[in-house]
């Protein structure tokens, strides 16, 4: 067995993590980041985070992630940072000439306490921004919430270019959240075919799913452009996908923008996606093309054409909050029953907004989110209680193979599958593709676990 | 392969170094010019490069930190103890299965941890209040839970900061839980410059809270230790399979594969056979000083390689049934390497490659090309120090600034009851006269060609504009620059990970190297940069119908 | 074991077919017909024919299929089927009210010898066919070729409808062969993105994977229309995809309209898509736009980036003709090894065209293309020469099972799966879609195959 | 369920059946007025309903043909003969694996061709010069390969017409075989009118060929026959697993998970049980007359019916010891359905189905639905006769069309050797006053409430009308009606192939059909019909912001 030492019997832990469903903040504000036209990001901190970061992103996507580190020494952490930053503005601004540097801090910054406005004031007064450039930045102290909360943050350094002109852009803002490029364009397809002009950041598509043509684009196309971002304080409203991952810079654009918000759940699955188009078209005043009303009409279709495969499957799952919000609600609309679900992202919000769209199950559902919510606990749940399919990231491939259930990857990161990056699964259509995914998952197991007196042809 | 030899006599290397250099404000220049080192084949003397020294921040490094220097690469190999990060989340979550250390635990009731990640987790609270106590709980639930033979700790970033002193929670554990040999390490990521510093905070802890525990080593006639292979791809499976079949007992592999009990028997070993430089050689000064345990430097990347390893160690114990049989074991296993060799050659003779990658890979690997006939135009190290470029020689001559200050030199002295030289003088001297060095290793630069380019800690930038200036055929390195290289239509092979393949070390090893970088080189996608109208855009030509 | 009675050993069949890979003309003609707006399709012939195509295409893509059936009892197989088309085509026309019916014979009224053309003149003649309304025929005998074939026959019965009138329109005519729907409307979407104004016929596409929205319509929106089909008459050209699915209908237009046309190969996998692209943008001389060479460099990037696991494998594959040449020359040009192919449409052409695209491999494939090339002969050359993966439709599950060899669904019938339905394979994105499969195939053998120590997480 | 009942109220039959009509030609209305009966509690009579009469052509009719019938339906099942087609590859390929009457072919050394589709594969050449010689060499390498006990030919459409004499092919390879029990049916696509005479043909010749060959009958107290059982979805090893422990033997089952042997040993049962009427009753006369064995319709779809049937078959036999361990096995099996039961009945008391299919579903499965609390407001067959609807009563006045003149009736006599009367006259009386009438079944209709619409052949265009007034809550039928039916947003179930579900049948299949009722009316998909801005497509409101 892969985790041999796993008990069946669950002990309280209260200051050990095993096999986490999560990871630290950084990395998520160095995603979104990437979401930001001509952006390098930047690790404050050891370079030891960034060249991890880097790394975990790479496996996941499978592109180039080009990041920047301010490398502390064991000096700089005494002394503090802000010569190394002063330093890496400049030589990031003049060996690799981004538009914008995206500063994020790390624990031992944090720990420290550099003060990243005021450094970045400094390297500006220096000259060390050249004109036109920008430098944005966001605190993401690692030992507070998880990569998500990274991202929130991160995100919010995006609105904060905002600016106001008194003249309405005619636009809404759509914060994504923290769903893949092919998803970020996924929803510009459906924005626009609904005919609602938005704003999306941050915007990863094209830039974390680029081409192999025989050139290396540090900086590829793709990404919201800082004059997006600036004209984003001019726009009708926000859609910010997901309360942990986009809010915070919704409600930062309200406040400081008077751009007023809604958080909507990621549009993963039929309803979520419902009321992500029915949105657009309301605040458009458009109303939705027949093309939209048939790609929903296929997913409804495909639910009941094989709704009798997925009817009553428990299934467990890891991942983080808004993502598994969506999936949740998706897996209980078509009669699947989410049975576990961890998350290392700390959130009693979370657990109760579980509970509510698992009510109608026959028994209470297995979920928690804070620092004990973890993969280790997941497994030991499992073994309590078996369940037909996982849905989660490439980590729980241990799980599936120890106890021998399917498993759907799914979720941040995936290591050792492709597709996720090209193919959606929010929208109608990424709905499509998780139903396909999961039932792949349910019929290969059924046709190997068959008798072979009801081995089935049709399925 | 023409076009390369070409683009090498355009080029001179002079050239291609100022424009490396040509974009850097001119302190970064000045910095950077002297860990470029452009190869000249001197009389008896090897040329000087600067490395070991800090990567200029902002600059895109391929290097880590000195956690993953510690946990990653020294402990995370070993099966059996309990390994907790004592910090923030991230840490233990990235150093997670991601390094390719195959363990071998199918023996019944084996213990391996490997996968699994244990973390302090630290909040917010941990930070401001210390994390002392919340490191002994987590010492103790991962006791109760398990019950190893040892837990390690692992200090991050902030951890030294705030000044927990996890050496003492240890200390203290260690003492409470009676049967678990607890051990910290301050592997803070900011110490020294590059993974290098970890591996030595690893390797004197394990020196000092493991090895010359326990006095009952593996049993056998010729018994050796191997210092500095961490099994990736199973590279240390396939050496022990060789070495079993030589009648060779390998005692502790320092860390590959490796479980407690070898690191607490090591020294019982009567010869230290060091793959990896950079990472231990020091340990095995240590192991010689102390228990009388002589080191010779050995290379198993590279079927020749290999077998002249294998003599040295033959013909360090000096046994004639020994070497009788080394040389038995090389004339049966070569054959096989030299069908295959002769099967690949064809397709990547001539061809160029370019290798920047840990501490001894990068010199270690440039022998399975040759033996692919192909040529290493330009190589360097991501974390090594001068020795490693250009000799041991350089060794008393080194010195130490600020940021090595601070990693802990072991002073050893010999172990009053465990101490016997191995190897009198004389033996020594004869060794020597009969071209047996030991504690000897000339470096990666005297092997290489003049006129190459030898880079310490490459980055991004560098490493593109090399590639375009020298579009070598293929170009080794680890994931974060696999795909930046890849982009540019030239195939990269990962010497960290080995991607997905391995081994390659040994003969069998050598075996799926060469067809690797067969697959690698030869593949027919990096025909498919560009469309048809892309190759020819002109709409001139009307469309042919049938 | 579930073919338990297949020996290893090959021994000469000349007259029994065992598990066929092929079926008969007329379904391909019925499906060929669903791809015309309006149209039902009618089989002529006794009324089992029609149930059993009904049901395989149902079961398909489980969508209603209609169709009629002349019903024959054993007084018209003596006397001729006439008077049951007549009585057909009315009630049809009275109760169904398409646009078009679509006739097909089979092999019953073939052996009888039932005139189509003068049956439908009658019809016609007899005011049994309202005004506006069309009758088109095909000549489909079950004894001839194949379903392939049928479905040839049918589409150069659609392209009987062109008319010329001495001005071009412009357009290109793309007869994309006997594809799924979501692959007409990719081929739609990609000549639409360089900038070709197509005609494409038959098309499936929005009439065989329709919504699900309390609306059941007999002929819902899609299929390529009567006016377009009279209009085809007029293209600057025709792009016949697969020599055996579309070059007759094609040189029909050429001899008949004085339409030039080139028979290309199905637009599946980079070379044969570059192709279809460039000739394309040849024709409508129009330049490429970044978009494709964009999605295009994705299917290169993937390559590249997967390669390790597909170099080099072993596969078995079963399926049409002009479906098996275009994937032959993907898996080879990805260096997959493809070893063993079986088509029961007959065709000496198609087994030297396999034997050219894999003239490079190290040893000889097994092709053949006839009678006797079924499942049977297929399962007996993988029983000798093992294989690492099988392409095909879902009658290969068996062979799958029973050697364990993982299968990706590929053709027609797929009766056990879903999503071929609404995912393309062909075109650059059809082109991720398959290498995503066949990589989910290998990857997940290989997790269930490592042994322990070499358990992967990054791949 | 309130909204249905009131559209029953609302609408009257009359003019549902009006509507239907409403849009045929005249003389198609003239003929499927007559198919389309409304239901009348009538005093002691049923009314006449016309079937088993020609399917316009152009009209979308749910039936198949006769080979469908014959090869699909009757001998598929036969896990142990090749069963191969001659004709063109189409007929075998469409009957090739999709039913799904499962077989146990788990015994060691058991033989299994139901994985496999044999064919002649006709071409031209075959068509114009005839296709004998070719089946010929079929039934010769299908014999080569597999060495089976027997081979059946089935003959396609235009077989008939060029003349092949099939069975002068099968008789002179059985002939020429020895080994090999060859045989041949006439069930070309063009005969009868449905798929109903290819039962006939194909049930003739399995009388003919193999009823009588082997009198070495599975042993047994209660020894019985199952006529007309097909295993879909495994229904037969159900009602196996209930006779089993009830102790009765089944001896053949026609033909279910059935085999050679148990067909040629079929003759040596002591009582037939007749399960679909339709497909198998003239089979069960045959039996009688030349073997002296009775027969009784059972039922075994519905726990009420099964448990019935049981009685039946035990009060046959006559014996206490029987019928004490019968009332045992309802006794013990009862519980667990009724808890089912009790559980979705809330779910599904007073929905409403539609039943349209084979010839006897239609009817069986009523009793399902019943136990559901559901009612049938619509049923009828897809080629049943009028005896099936009506009951045996009406056989006698039968006239017999063209169509059902040229399916061969068998003319039989005792048998010299073999016929041995299982019951006297006398025991027959007594039954029958004790309440169990031999060869007794009347048939769908007196079991269906008045107003209710009996429809013989409803095709696509009547389904959808009457499903768009009457709003059933689910409709069954089979495979190529499912979908036309689902997009209107009505959940439909398959009673051909069950969908993937089944068994059905006795006391465990009676559990899972109600919860595969109770998902198919209550999956929440029927509730995604519409989406929001197609409830409330008004933008008057503007959008509501936190």
């Amino acid at each position: 067995m892969l985790l041999r030492h796993t008990p069946e019997e669950i002990s309280l832990r209260q200051a050990l993590t095993i096999n986490p469903a999560k990871t630290c903040q950084p990395i998520g504000a160095m995603y979104a980041a990437l979401g930001l036209h001509g952006c390098l990001p930047h690790s404050h901190g050891s370079q030891g985070c960034c060249a991890y970061h880097r790394s975990t992103l790479t496996r996941h996507y499978k592109e180039p992630i080009s990041a920047g580190t301010s490398s502390f020494t064991e000096g700089a952490s005494v002394f503090g940072g802000q010569a190394n930053l002063l330093q890496a503005i400049e030589n990031i601004f003049t060996v690799y000439e981004p538009e914008v540097v995206a500063v994020h801090t790390t624990c031992l910054s944090e720990t420290i306490g550099d003060d990243l406005p005021q450094i970045i004031d400094k390297a500006g007064k220096e000259g060390k921004i050249p004109s036109g450039r920008q430098v944005i930045y966001a605190n993401t102290p690692s030992y507070v919430g998880s990569h998500v909360t990274g991202f929130a943050n991160m995100v919010k350094g995006m609105a904060r270019l905002a600016e106001s002109t008194g003249h309405k852009n005619g636009k809404v803002n759509v914060i994504p959240g923290w769903v893949e490029p092919a998803d970020m364009e996924e929803i510009k397809r459906l924005a626009a075919l609904v005919g609602a002009p938005i704003i999306l950041f941050p915007d990863t598509s094209g830039i974390l799913n680029g081409p192999l043509s025989g050139e290396f684009k540090m900086f590829p196309e793709g990404g919201v452009t800082i004059s997006q971002l600036k004209s984003a304080g001019d726009s009708v409203g926000t859609l910010a996908l997901g309360e942990w991952c986009s809010a915070e810079a919704a409600r930062y654009l309200d406040a400081n923008n008077k751009v007023p918000c809604r958080i909507l759940d990621i549009p993963i699955g039929l309803k979520a996606t419902d009321r992500f188009v029915d949105a657009l078209r309301i605040i458009s005043g458009v109303s939705v093309p027949e093309e939209v009303n048939h790609e929903r009409g296929q997913l409804v279709d495909m639910i009941s054409d094989m709704h009798q495969y997925f009817y009553h499957q428990k299934v467990a799952l890891a991942g983080d909050p808004d993502q598994l919000i969506a999936m949740t609600e998706f897996l209980v609309s078509i009669d699947m029953w989410p049975t576990h679900l961890v998350t290392g992202t700390p959130g009693k919000a979370f657990e109760q907004r579980i509970r509510d769209l698992t009510a109608e199950l026959p028994y209470e559902v297995n979920v928690k989110a804070e620092q004990s919510a973890d993969l280790f606990l997941l497994h030991q749940w499992i073994k309590k209680e078996p369940v037909d399919l996982l849905i989660g990231n490439t980590y729980l491939k241990y799980i599936a193979r120890d106890e021998d259930i399917p498993l759907v990857r799914w979720g941040f990161p995936i290591l050792d599958r492709v597709g996720h990056q090209y193919f959606p699964t929010v929208g109608y259509k990424g709905g499509l593709r998780l139903l396909e995914k999961v039932l792949t998952a349910l019929l290969d197991r059924k046709d190997r676990d068959d008798p072979e007196q009801s081995f089935e042809l049709v399925m | 392969m023409p076009a390369t030899e070409e683009k090498l006599v355009r080029l001179d290397p002079a050239e291609i170094k100022e424009e490396m250099l040509r974009k850097y404000p001119p302190k970064v220049a000045r910095r950077r010019a002297k860990q470029i080192l452009i190869n000249e084949a001197l009389e008896n003397s090897t040329p000087e490069i600067t490395a070991n020294v800090r990567t200029i921040p902002g600059i895109i490094t391929m290097r880590g930190c000195t956690y993953a220097g510690c946990k990653g690469v020294i402990m995370g190999p070993t099966r059996d103890i309990v390994n907790i990060t004592h910090g923030p989340i991230g840490c233990g979550f990235y150093s997670w299965l991601t390094r390719r250390n195959q363990t071998d635990a199918s023996a019944p009731g084996a213990e391996n941890y490997m996968t699994y990640c244990f973390s302090t987790d630290m909040q917010d609270k941990d930070i401001i209040f210390g994390g002392e106590k919340k490191l002994e709980a987590a010492i103790q639930e991962a006791y109760d839970l398990f019950h190893p033979k040892g837990i390690a700790v692992f200090a991050t970033c902030p951890v030294g900061l705030i000044g927990d002193d996890i050496h003492a929670v240890a200390a203290k554990m260690k003492n409470k839980l009676g049967d678990c040999n607890v051990f910290a390490f301050s592997c803070e990521g900011y110490k020294g410059v590059s993974q290098s510093a970890g591996h030595h905070i690893a390797n004197n802890q394990v020196f000092r809270h493991l090895v010359g525990l326990n006095d009952q080593g593996r049993p056998g006639q010729y018994r050796i230790s191997l210092l500095g292979e961490y099994n990736i791809g199973g590279d240390g499976f396939e050496i022990d399979r060789i070495l079993t079949k030589c009648g060779i007992t390998n005692v502790a592999t320092f860390s590959g594969n490796s479980s407690y009990d070898q690191f607490t028997s090591a020294h019982t070993a009567d010869l230290n056979a060091v793959m990896c430089h950079r990472s231990i050689n020091y340990v095995a000064d240590m192991l010689e000083i102390k228990y009388g345990i002589p080191w010779i430097k050995v290379n198993f990347i590279g079927a020749g390689a290999a077998a002249k390893s294998l003599r040295k160690i033959a013909q360090y114990f000096g046994e004639q049934a020994l070497m009788d049989r080394v040389e038995e074991v090389i004339a049966e296993e070569m054959p096989a390497v030299e069908a295959v060799a002769a099967e690949v050659r064809p397709r990547t003779e001539g061809k160029t490659a370019m290798l920047f990658v840990g501490g001894s890979r990068a010199h270690h690997y440039q022998e399975l090309f040759k033996e692919l006939g192909m040529r290493t135009i330009s190589a360097g190290y991501e974390f090594a120090h001068r020795d490693d470029y250009e000799g041991r020689q350089v060794l008393p001559g080194l010195k130490v600034d600020a940021d090595s200050r601070n990693i802990e030199e072991i002073e050893v002295e010999p172990d009053q009851s465990r101490y016997s030289p191995r190897k009198s003088e004389e033996e020594i001297k004869a060794l020597a006269e009969a071209g047996l060095q030991l504690k000897k290793y000339d470096g990666m630069i005297p092997g290489m060609e003049s006129g190459t380019l030898v880079i310490d800690d490459l980055n991004q930038y560098e490493a593109e504009k090399m590639v375009e200036m020298l579009k070598p055929d293929i170009f080794c390195a680890g994931i974060k620059e696999k795909f930046s290289v890849q982009k540019l239509g030239i195939p990269m092979k990962q010497l960290h990970s080995y991607d997905s393949g391995g081994p390659y070390a040994g003969f069998k090893g050598a075996i799926s190297f060469y067809r690797e970088i067969d697959r690698l080189v030869n593949s027919k996608v990096w025909g498919y940069l560009k469309a048809p109208w892309q190759e020819n855009p002109e709409l001139s030509a009307s469309y042919v119908w049938e």
